[in-house]
């Protein structure tokens, strides 16, 4: 589904990733792990061309380089950036209803009601900004949000950043129960290795904008450099 | 790539810097010999251009001062030329009322709008923005009703200036050019302000240079990290509010001693805006940028008035492809006008080719002739030599590109694409 | 070319010894004599060679050149100027009423015949063509349609008046910007019709101190009457103080049982003249103001003040405002149902297609507004037999301008001033030049053909230093409520000519109220 | 859904309404309210309640259009986050459009107006994607350069069009120059429809983007460019709906504004400011905001310029601005404004 190749990408004069490949096949949970300054944001960046690159990307077979972000997402490409990236000043209602923004179907109300069963917590707030919830919550529905558009690639930045561990374990069986149920795949980048290797098929790492290491999650869980690393044993 | 390429801190590039500033000095010089060596490109030589020269760089150090708020503090303001008139009515009205020379009453006026700055920079503490500009525009609307209120101190709408025998700014005598007939008072007033104009500007150097300038520049950069480092965030955006308004009345004082005449019109929400345009125009958050900007605001539209009004000083060329524009305008209530319909295209063409002002053009142009690679000391302690280390990006580039401590660092160094976990394993078998 | 010239004059004038003697001099005297001898040597060398009319005028020059020297030969009657006794006499210009210039007090280069050749006279306006005000540019476009009426019909003695306007938006320190680049050019023989009064002020003491003919400013200040501190700088217009006196004057005679007076002023010089004038005027009389609403340039609009007018009750209302608020103005006392003072407005909103226009077409009439005239309306039917009227609807139409346009009208009356100024200086002793020209500026005593009848336009040197002083009150009068009105005189004429001498004696006036 | 359910639910809402609105602001708005009302008690008992009556008349008047040109800032924050410059003069060009389609092409006037909402629409559309699209939305400087840009052009180019002289604006609304007595105070039908007028506009507008999908979509623009991008949301098209929104308003605006202070090149300039003021006092993204403090200032006007003798007539627009600099202090995002942190 994506397939990433000799990425470069870089902020004004300073180029942050230096050859980047990686691809995520369709179905697929797979997570890029590294460490603070890695690039992994950026690489999501990247992705969404949010910044300029040079290399390839290529998005169902077709090269998405220097196109716009806009496109991208239209092209079925949901990105829950770092931060989360909720609408502060629009009602958490407002918030899903943007997120099926490019849908033409009748079914978004239908979705809406879903996400509300999945998260209970967003539909009793359902009327209140964005911006007057608390972290977990706004996760909740930067997720939520990501998936009314009903992608076909799902990017999760970080999704267990400022968490409670009880609510980080939650959302990512939420994940993976996504990634079951719907058939979603799944591009997740984590300084939390333990809980992205667990719903995790393969995984990538990245180091100094380079990707440096590649395998299942089974294998990258008993490599001795990723253990110590990121798993911390 | 550029013809020369110059490595700071040698002898080379020592030469390129005083050259460059010596041919500054040679600039400034010659427009006061002009008139005696008989070369004077765009009559330099006569009264009323030298009183224009005089004007820009007025307006210069009133752009100066404002780039201090906006370029180098990154707050809107859009109320200097408030200051600007007040350091202006401050001179005439010492002057005309109270007999003053006119030099000393511009630490008065510096002192004055100093002082309102900082009580107009206060909200500045807690407002920000477009709030800010807002505020600042109401002090850029209000000044001029100021004046007309009291107009027994300020001479209201008919405007303020010296009695007749005391308006003249008169060389003394051992000056070179004393004996120059009508050239002598421009040419002296030229003289002083170059003097003041010059100190400001290179106190606002080495200003940007110091540390509270540094600090400046990170309140630009990131409110929350400049704060989150340890800078007195209030102190130093009422400060630099201060300073810049102080520098606006100095240039309004600086007005003043070229042109002893003040009006509510002319302090007001125009020149605020001008002084912005010029300002962008120059090149914000650039010292030198404030040459070209006031050069933009005093010439640009005075050639477009003039040529609006009188095709015959048009270049050629222009003046064929306007023709028929002008022969509809002839005899039109509101022809003057489009004087301001050229400057406004023209302001436009200029954003979209010279996006980041005049001085980034300037130095783009430079840059396909002169390459300054840059060699700060940090780096000379680091390498303990004068060369710059290779590396494509530098350890200063911000959070981003911090390098992690590498941890696969032989596979990093061996294998360019990133290979499997089992392929990493037999590579490692084999080295070890 | 020049050198032969020289070397002529040199052998023609005495005056020449005395250029050679005061080249080494530094006194002041020495050097102004120098120019002057300079200036008409020059033409009396150039109009030898040319036509009959250059001729005499050198004929006259080459005896000021001689008057210049200092010597007694030559007689004051010698020119061909048909005896005129004003002139340069004895090196210095003598007007009629004893207003005289002394050329020593002009700087030292200054040039007599600057921007007077035997081809072109120079002139420069300083006015707005662009922001608010910038229909007051067309002034210039209706002068300078003047002058090529003139100037087909053989100009000044042969030479063309040509009139070179510079916008200035209406703001002061832009007219000073031009007036010195102006002065700089040194190709003007004089400045007329420059707009405003903070305009005029900020340039006066230059103008003045450069010897710089001044003329017929386009404002109603007092100001422009100070012969004595500021002799080269003359007005035109009725000034407000005046016409605020003739408001007065006009409600005690015909409006006896009117009591109570409120002002609306706008907050400048301009509003504060007329209301100096009433004020000072109104001594004596049963009058008394009891409220003054002041509003500033940049006012929206005028509701604010005028519930407060209302609220006094008054009898009268003054609109001492100009522009689109004289419009506003009328628009609100029009609305006020509860309100119905006499309405009384500033000559400058005297235009009806300017100011009562937009009154129709927002379904009002402005009806019954009183204001002071002492011009002819062009555009008013009763005034169409009128030959000089006749004149300027033809000659504009010939010239593809829209006569309707009354701007040109009021350029026109400025335009004429100036030409019969310069064809009183061509006749002077010493013929056309800048001294002269100012005398005649000073010695006007011919009445403007679209002054009304009955009024006069005349100065006289140091006594009288303002040329329209009178005017008759006329109320705007309705028939068709969808159509524009006319105005209709109400009341006498009523004229001060000669009777408001100088701006002391108005400043005297003013101070003493 | 019964209906005793369905107030329930809308009373709920309200609460949560008043929840959202914060503490802060209801009691910072409450103690502006007192003040005001005790300030009116003393002026209506020492001078009368007729005039008094007549002077709130006045100041709504002036308020409702202050508020009108106030909208249009607000739409042109939500979609550039810039000062734009030009916004007072795309309202004025718009205004001599209507006027052009009314007096000229005698359509009737609140056809005309409609007209030409559409076409000073049409116009800003083609103004965003041909000179502001070009540019990074984030590049707050260019933006702003080239709104001064078009300031200058809209101003000279209408001066060049159709001169300086003061036009009459018609009143498209009926009962033309006609009042009726409230109480003895005057209050002329044509304002009484401008209020109207500017509330349903500030409604519709409301409704425009709280029900319709651009209307989320700018909403979701004005608040976060980059999470929009990743939504989908075409920003460029977003942010060129949003001129084109504000440019319509600012046309109805100029078209209100011009029926009394007469038209001209500059006329916007006479009100801009103020307007400004009351974008700024409402907080700039609020709609609702913008309107009320356009009234306040609109009052505060009327009141302190005909009650308080020294202020006058003359520096009562002054001691409007001071109050709002003032508010802005204890206030800094204003009254009704969301606390986002912007720069510029």
């Amino acid at each position: 589904m994506l397939h990433v190749d000799g990425l470069h990408a870089s902020y004004g004069p300073i180029e942050v990733l230096h050859g980047v490949d990686f691809h995520v096949d369709v179905g697929e949970v797979v997570v890029i792990l590294g460490a603070n300054g890695a690039g992994k944001t950026t690489t999501l960046r990247a992705i969404c061309q949010m910044i300029d690159t040079k290399g390839s990307i290529q998005l169902g077979g077709e090269t998405i380089n220097g196109r716009s972000t806009t496109e991208i997402a239209r092209r079925g490409v949901a990105h829950v950036p770092q931060g989360r990236g909720t609408l502060t000043d629009l009602s958490v209602e407002d918030n899903l209803l943007a997120g099926a923004y490019t849908r033409k179907d009748g079914e978004v109300r239908a979705d809406i009601d879903r996400w509300f069963t999945t998260f209970p917590r967003l539909q009793e707030r359902r009327d209140q900004h964005a911006g007057s919830l608390s972290g977990g919550e706004q996760q909740m529905l930067a997720v939520a949000r990501a998936l009314m558009s009903r992608p076909k690639l799902l990017l999760l930045d970080e999704p267990s950043l400022g968490l409670a561990p009880l609510i980080v374990k939650s959302l990512f069986a939420q994940f993976a129960q996504m990634n079951q149920t719907d058939g979603l795949t799944i591009l997740v980048v984590e300084q939390n290795a333990n809980i992205a290797l667990d719903i995790a098929h393969r995984a990538y790492v990245l180091e100094a904008g380079q990707t440096v290491l590649t395998g299942t999650a089974d294998e990258l869980r008993h490599d001795d450099a990723v253990r110590k690393a990121y798993l911390g044993y | 790539m550029a013809l020369v390429t110059l490595k700071q801190g040698t002898p080379a590039h020592r030469a390129y810097v005083v050259g460059a500033w010596a041919l500054a000095a040679i600039v400034l010089i010659y427009v006061i010999f002009a008139y005696r060596w008989g070369f004077a490109p765009g009559s330099i030589d006569k009264a009323f251009r030298l009183t224009q020269i005089n004007d820009v760089i007025c307006y210069a150090v009133a752009i100066l001062g404002l780039n201090l708020v906006i370029g180098f503090s990154g707050q809107l303001s859009l109320g200097h030329s408030a200051f600007v008139g007040l350091g202006a009515y401050t001179t005439i009205i010492l002057v005309a009322d109270h007999h003053w020379s006119y030099l000393a009453t511009v630490p008065v006026s510096a002192a004055l709008c100093f002082v309102i700055g900082l009580v107009v920079g206060l909200p500045a503490l807690r407002i920000r923005g477009l709030y800010l500009a807002v505020v600042t525009l109401s002090v850029a609307y209000v000044f001029p009703t100021l004046v007309v209120k009291y107009d027994s101190l300020t001479g209201g709408p008919n405007g303020k200036k010296p009695a007749r025998d005391t308006g003249k700014m008169n060389p003394p005598s051992w000056m070179p050019f004393s004996n120059a007939g009508r050239l002598a008072s421009p040419l002296w007033v030229y003289c002083i302000l170059v003097v003041i104009a010059t100190a400001l500007f290179l106190l606002v150097r080495n200003f940007m240079k110091s540390r509270p300038g540094r600090a400046l520049l990170a309140v630009r950069d990131n409110q929350t990290s400049a704060a989150v480092s340890g800078i007195n965030l209030p102190l130093y955006k009422a400060l630099t509010f201060g300073a810049s308004a102080a520098i606006g009345g100095i240039a309004g004082s600086m007005l003043m001693i070229n042109r002893p005449f003040a009006s509510d019109v002319q302090f007001g929400l125009p020149l605020a805006i001008f002084l912005v345009v010029g300002l962008v125009a120059g090149g914000a958050g650039t010292i030198s940028g404030a040459i070209p900007g006031a050069l933009i605001y005093v010439f640009v539209p005075y050639f477009m008035s003039a040529w609006t009004t009188d095709q015959r000083g048009m270049p050629p060329g222009i003046k064929q492809v306007t023709k028929p524009l002008f022969d509809w305008l002839q005899g039109r209530q509101g022809a003057g006008s489009i004087a301001g319909v050229f400057f406004g295209v023209g302001l436009l063409i200029f954003v979209f080719v010279l996006p980041g002002g005049f001085i980034d053009g300037i130095r783009r142009l430079r840059s396909k002739v002169v390459q300054v690679i840059p060699n700060p000391s940090w780096l000379r302690e680091l390498h303990g030599s004068a060369n710059p280390p290779s590396t494509s990006h530098s350890p200063s580039s911000g959070g981003d590109v911090t390098q992690a401590a590498p941890v696969v660092a032989t596979v990093r160094s061996r294998v360019a694409k990133p290979v499997s976990v089992k392929k990493a394993i037999n590579l490692r078998g084999k080295t070890t | 070319m020049r050198p032969t010239r020289w070397k002529k004059s040199v052998v023609l004038g005495v005056g020449a010894a005395f250029v050679i003697a005061s080249c080494g001099s530094s006194t002041k005297a020495g050097s102004t004599a120098t120019t002057v001898a300079a200036g008409t040597a020059t033409t009396a060398g150039a109009g030898a060679a040319t036509t009959a009319a250059a001729a005499s005028a050198a004929t006259t020059a080459g005896t000021s050149a001689a008057t210049a020297a200092g010597t007694t030969t030559g007689g004051t009657t010698a020119g061909s100027a048909g005896g005129a006794t004003e002139g340069l006499v004895n090196g210095v210009y003598k007007g009629i009423g004893d207003f005289n210039i002394d050329p020593k007090k002009c700087p030292a280069d200054w040039n007599d015949k600057q921007g007077i050749t035997d081809k072109e006279i120079d002139l420069f306006v300083s006015l707005p063509k662009s922001g608010p005000l910038a229909g007051f540019g067309l002034l210039a476009d209706g002068a300078s349609s003047y002058f090529k009426y003139i100037n087909d019909n053989g100009g000044i003695g042969g030479r063309n008046i040509v009139l070179d306007a510079k916008d200035d938006a209406y703001k002061p320190d832009q007219t000073k910007t031009n007036v010195d680049e102006a002065l700089g050019a040194k190709k003007y023989a004089a400045f007329m019709t420059v707009l405003g009064t903070a305009n005029n002020l900020a340039v006066w003491d230059t103008t003045n101190d450069e010897c710089m003919p001044h003329l017929l400013n386009g404002t109603g200040a007092a100001q422009w009457g100070d012969v004595k501190g500021h002799p080269w700088t003359t007005g035109m217009q009725l000034d407000y103080f005046t016409e605020a006196s003739l408001w007065a004057k006009w409600l005690a005679k015909e409006h006896p049982e009117a009591k109570t007076v409120a002002e609306l002023t706008f907050n400048n010089d301009f509003g504060k003249s007329y209301s100096a004038g009433f004020k000072y005027s109104i001594k004596g009389t049963g009058l008394s103001v009891v409220h003054q609403e002041l509003h500033e340039g940049t006012a929206p609009n005028l509701t604010n003040q005028f519930t407060t007018l209302a609220a006094t009750k008054a009898d009268v209302v003054l609109l001492e405002t100009t522009g689109a608020f004289c419009t506003q103005a009328m628009s609100e006392i029009e609305k006020n149902t509860t309100w119905k003072p006499i309405v009384i407005m500033s000559g400058t909103c005297g235009s009806v297609a300017q100011f009562f226009k937009p009154l129709v077409d927002q379904g009002l009439t402005g009806a019954n507004t009183y204001i002071i005239q002492n011009f002819k309306d062009v555009n008013d039917p009763a005034n169409a037999s009128d030959p000089f009227i006749q004149l300027y609807q033809k000659t504009l139409t010939a010239q593809g301008l829209d006569p309707k346009q009354t701007t040109y009208a009021t350029g026109w009356i400025y335009a004429w001033f100036m030409t019969e100024i310069l064809k009183d200086a061509a006749g002077y002793q010493g013929g056309l030049t800048r001294g002269n020209i100012m005398l005649a500026a000073r010695s006007i005593q011919e009445t403007n053909p679209l002054l009304i009848a009955g009024l006069t336009s005349k100065m006289d040197g140091m006594k009288d230093a303002y040329l329209t002083e009178g005017g008759r009150m006329a109320k705007y009068t309705v028939t068709d409520p969808k159509a524009l009105g006319r105005f209709v005189p109400s009341g006498d004429l009523i004229n001060l000519e000669g009777q408001l001498g100088t701006y002391d004696t108005v400043k005297a006036a003013a101070a003493g109220g | 859904m019964s209906t005793t359910q369905s107030v329930n639910e809308s009373i709920g809402k309200g609460y949560a309404a008043l929840g959202r609105l914060g503490q802060k602001r209801i009691i910072s708005i409450g103690a502006l309210v007192a003040v005001l009302a005790a300030f009116s008690v003393i002026v209506a008992v020492q001078h009368g309640f007729t005039l008094f009556l007549q002077r709130i008349f006045d100041g709504l008047s002036n308020g409702f259009i202050y508020a009108a040109m106030a909208m249009a800032l607000v739409l042109i924050y939500k979609a550039t986050t810039v000062v734009n410059f030009a916004q007072g003069e795309m309202a004025m060009f718009g205004t001599f459009i209507a006027y052009v389609f009314g007096h000229s092409l005698g359509i009737p006037t609140p056809l005309a107006i409609i007209l030409a909402m559409l076409a000073s629409a049409l116009g800003a559309a083609g103004i965003e994607r041909v000179l502001i699209r070009p540019f990074d939305p984030r590049n707050h400087l260019a933006v702003t350069i080239v709104t001064l840009g078009l300031f200058l052009i809209l101003n000279s180019l209408a001066g060049v069009i159709w001169a300086y002289d003061n036009r009459a604006f018609p009143s498209p609304f009926p009962g033309r120059n006609r009042s009726f007595s409230v109480f003895g105070a005057n209050l002329e039908w044509a304002n009484l429809f401008t209020w109207l007028t500017v509330l349903a506009a500030v409604l519709l507008v409301s409704l425009l983007l709280s029900r319709t999908k651009i209307g989320l979509a700018f909403r979701s623009v004005s608040n976060s460019l980059e999470s929009s991008e990743l939504l989908g949301i075409h920003i460029g098209r977003t942010l060129q709906f949003g001129w084109a929104l504000a440019a319509a308003v600012g046309t109805l605006a100029g078209t209100m504004i011009a029926r009394t202070t007469l038209l001209e090149p500059n006329f916007m300039g006479r009100v801009l400011i103020y307007s400004f003021a009351a974008a700024t006092l409402g907080g700039l993204d609020s709609l609702g905001g913008a309107v009320v403090a356009g009234i306040v200032i609109g009052l505060v006007q009327t009141m302190s310029g005909g009650y308080i003798g020294f202020i006058g007539s003359d520096l009562a627009p002054t001691v409007a601005l001071v109050v709002i600099v003032g508010v802005l202090l204890v206030r800094p995002s204003g009254l009704f404004g969301s606390k986002r942190v912007e720069r510029v």
